[in-house]
């Protein structure tokens, strides 16, 4: 019988919810041998339809519940939804409330990153390194604890400011913690970064070229490892970003090794940004008081953010009532993993699909809102 | 002759003797659980508790949960709100929202249950009266 | 800057742009249904290469989606937001597959949950829910506590009972 | 130095109570509570805690947060799966009563509805000192001869 006839049946692995590697994701490899041929992605495995959810509560309800959108860097979400509400208000917060948001957003930062080193290693098979990231982001949560109430929800913003003063207590802990981190940076490069079969597994790796990217939509470290200096902290800056000297971490490869440097060094930067913003902490009022039942005016808001994966931007629409009239969450993880995943996807091999997935760092939980 | 790559020296001599030492004195980072445990910090957001003299019955409370979590219920005669912990998610919104400050957050949070009914927290001489072992 | 691309697009297209807004490196405009295609194409060229979002709004009262298509240019830094009303009945708009693949995704969200088609977009299958077979669930005639009373709870009264 | 004692193992319900192994299927947004047990923060390991990639040689599923429609076909799947003893632990009140999402369309509102459970952790999501707590006493109530499902 002729081979051209037959129809080539190729085999589909599925790369389901239940791989270690895979976080709550089910994806379809169309293999031929080793290489894989086409991924299909099957996300909605935590769809919970937030946004119908934030049509039915008024702000501060809405508030609480956003930060359940985004699991590894919950205080980004928050900070989105409170920053659109307040610009369709055209509120000013005072200058105290700016700083502890843009405090509390960095170490969110710092927190995400470090959990994504530990995943990352336990995806590639390297544990103690795992072991140890999980065992450092105590650190960062136990600020969180200090400052909010809350270890891994904050539920520390509404709309007009922030709910709690930060005491001197967390001042002294977080320049603790950072110095702690910061000998830890050192000592994950040797680990980690400059180890060798990290290397190896990583270079070469899913790569993308500039222009790729932009057209695939990326956003944040994945973006900024082909080369492009977009960052929404920088570009469009908002709170207290205006007033922190950083500068943004770009690599021109746009391989998964590019992309674990860029967050590395990300991680540098937020410690740099937190010591500037607490030695420089006004004083003075931390909140906007408003009433209980306070409701929006008519109107229309896009707020854009930098979140730890890439740029999160709130579109909410309000017609005057006290909830939103509908809420939009554009969610990084989104367009990683349903975009740039099944494109790298292509020609690689099955052994690196979790090195290129969890190289773009994408929260299965973002992803699906 | 390997490429060299990103960082000065690319890839590290795992066997570091300095290393090595450094971290064979370390402390180590486990907490053995059940006899050293992280000292609780006093602003956590934990279980509630109810001054049933300050709450005056406006139900304010069970009116700002998001998650329908505090229902009124009858003690002595009067209606109290009651909190049933399988649908609280610890948000501090009653708290921030009563009144004459009744319901509160304490930052005691060991609850642990086999059957469900013992998440609601009874309502008793002092507040609520947690049914736990 | 932000000037010049307001005027090349009023020259472009004379009388199709409607309440043209641009303030601190931001231009709104909103854009009939027929010409959406040829102004995000020139957007496009303009260099807004950053398709950051397409959302759907869902105004019941005046029976009509409106479509907001959120751009961006990595040259200049500004953001464009474009906004198309398309009918409710029959939710029709050609697809922007072929400008940004990023919109391939956005445009099938919004197909599962508003229920709007997009000409041109080869793959709109179902994203998120799976056998679903009520009206897409963001519209705003779906009340989500209404069915979830009738499919989880018995009563509302007292504590609601889950069913079974 | 604490006093090291022989752990002698006198009984197979308290062989079993020290060997409990989880499934790696962590669901939802417990499983970043679940961090610092499943890495080094308490090192659940000390409790004989495992995670385990295949339900044939799990134990103990912990289901972390809320369960979606589409997830709890999995869960049932990967539930028929385990071996025969076996428990349920849940964490937080989204499984309990649908907490949160409690009108949410797309959440299963009680998670026993599709798999019997054992124990509820409530916290949203629990500390790990919480989840620490339930731990020991989930090991206690095994040894004390609690029969899984």
């Amino acid at each position: 019988m002729d081979i051209e006839e037959k129809e080539i049946a190729f085999l589909t692995v599925p790369f389901g919810p239940q791989h270690p590697a895979s976080g709550h994701f089910h994806a379809l490899l169309k293999v031929d041998g080793e290489t894989v041929l086409e991924l299909e992605p099957h996300p909605g495995y935590l769809h919970r339809g937030f946004e119908k959810l934030m049509e039915y509560r008024i702000h501060p309800q809405n508030c609480v519940l956003v930060d359940r959108a985004d699991v590894l860097d919950p205080f980004s979400c928050e900070l989105g939804y409170a920053n659109a509400v307040e610009k369709i208000a055209g509120l000013e917060i005072p200058g105290r409330g700016r700083y502890i948001r843009t405090i509390m957003a960095e170490l969110g930062r710092i927190l995400s990153h470090i959990t994504w080193i530990g995943v990352l290693s336990m995806v590639l098979g390297f544990d103690s390194a795992n072991k140890i990231a999980w065992g450092d982001r105590e650190k960062i949560l136990r600020l969180n604890e200090i400052a909010t109430g809350g270890r891994l929800y904050p539920c520390y913003l509404c709309v007009g400011g922030v709910r709690r003063d930060i005491s001197q207590e967390f001042v002294d802990e977080t320049s603790k913690a950072l110095d702690y981190l910061e000998g830890q940076l050192s000592f994950y490069d040797y680990f980690v970064f400059k180890n060798e079969t990290f290397v190896m597994r990583m270079e070469k790796v899913g790569r993308m070229s500039a222009e790729e990217a932009i057209d695939l939509g990326a956003t944040g470290p994945n973006l900024r490892a082909c080369g492009i200096d977009y960052d929404v902290r920088k570009d469009e800056p908002y709170e207290a970003y205006s007033k922190v000297k950083f500068n943004v971490v770009t690599r021109g490869e746009g391989d998964a090794y590019a992309r674990s440097l860029c967050r590395r060094y990300e991680i540098a930067e937020s410690i740099s940004i937190v010591r500037q913003l607490l030695k420089n902490l006004p004083d003075g009022p931390y909140r906007m008081e408003l009433s209980p039942v306070w409701a929006a005016p008519e109107g229309e808001s896009y707020f854009c953010l930098e979140s730890a994966r890439g740029e999160k931007c709130f579109h909410v629409v309000s017609d005057g009532s006290p909830c939103p009239y509908r809420v939009k969450i554009r969610a990084p993880s989104f367009l990683h993993t349903l975009v740039e995943f099944p494109y790298l996807a292509k020609e690689s091999t099955i052994a690196d699909i979790p090195a290129i997935y969890w190289s773009l760092d994408s929260c299965p939980a973002d992803m699906d809102r | 002759m390997r490429k060299m790559g990103y960082l000065s020296d690319k890839f590290s001599r795992t066997f570091t003797p300095f290393g090595i030492l450094k971290n064979l004195f370390r402390k180590p980072m486990t907490l053995q659980f059940p006899y050293e445990t992280l000292p609780p910090v006093e602003g956590y957001r934990g279980r509630h508790t109810i001054d049933l003299e300050k709450c005056a019955g406006c139900f304010i409370c069970s009116m700002i949960c998001p998650n329908k979590a505090i229902w009124p219920a009858e003690f002595k005669g009067r209606r109290y709100p009651q909190v049933n912990l399988g649908k609280c998610c610890w948000c501090q919104l009653c708290e921030e929202y009563c009144p004459n400050e009744a319901i509160k957050l304490t930052p005691h949070a060991m609850m642990v249950t086999m059957d469900k009914e013992s998440a609601i927290l009874g309502l008793g001489e002092e507040g609520f009266v947690p049914r736990h072992q | 800057m932000i000037s010049d691309i307001e005027s090349r697009l009023k020259s472009k297209f004379p009388d199709s742009l409607l309440n043209v807004v641009s303030k601190d490196k931001r231009i709104t405009f909103s854009v009939k249904k027929e010409e959406s295609y040829p102004i995000l194409s020139e957007l496009k060229d303009i260099g807004f290469n950053h398709l950051s979002d397409v959302t759907a709004v869902d105004y019941i009262d005046e029976q009509e989606f409106e479509l907001t298509y959120h751009l961006w240019s990595h040259q200049e830094k500004i953001r464009a937001i474009v906004k198309v009303r398309i009918p409710r009945e029959s939710p029709t708009v050609k697809s922007v597959v072929g400008l940004w693949t990023g919109a391939q995704i956005h445009e099938r969200e919004d197909h599962e949950l508003f229920g709007i088609n997009f000409e041109g977009n080869p793959n709109l299958l179902p994203l998120f829910l799976e056998d679903w077979e009520e009206i897409p669930p963001f519209r705003k005639d779906f009340d989500t506590r209404k069915y979830v009373k009738e499919k989880y709870y018995l009563e509302e009264e007292g504590y609601p009972v889950v069913k079974g | 130095m604490k006093k090291l004692t022989p752990k002698v193992i006198k009984s197979k319900s308290e062989a079993r109570a020290w060997s409990v192994w989880a499934i790696n299927y962590f669901t939802a947004c417990g499983f970043m509570e679940l961090l610092p047990w499943v890495g080094s923060g308490y090192d659940m390991e000390r409790f004989g805690i495992l995670a385990v990639p295949s339900p044939r040689h799990a134990d103990v599923f912990i289901i972390a947060g809320y369960v979606t429609r589409k997830a709890a076909k999995r869960i049932k799947m990967i539930y028929d799966q385990m071996a025969s003893p076996k428990y349920v632990l849940a964490l937080g009140s989204c499984p309990m009563t649908g907490g949160m999402y409690w009108d949410s369309y797309a959440t299963i509102k009680r998670v026993d509805e599709i798999i019997p459970v054992d124990l509820w952790i409530e916290g949203c999501p629990p500390k790990p000192e919480n989840i620490g707590h339930g731990i020991v006493m989930a090991a206690n109530a095994i040894k004390g001869g609690l029969e899984g499902h």
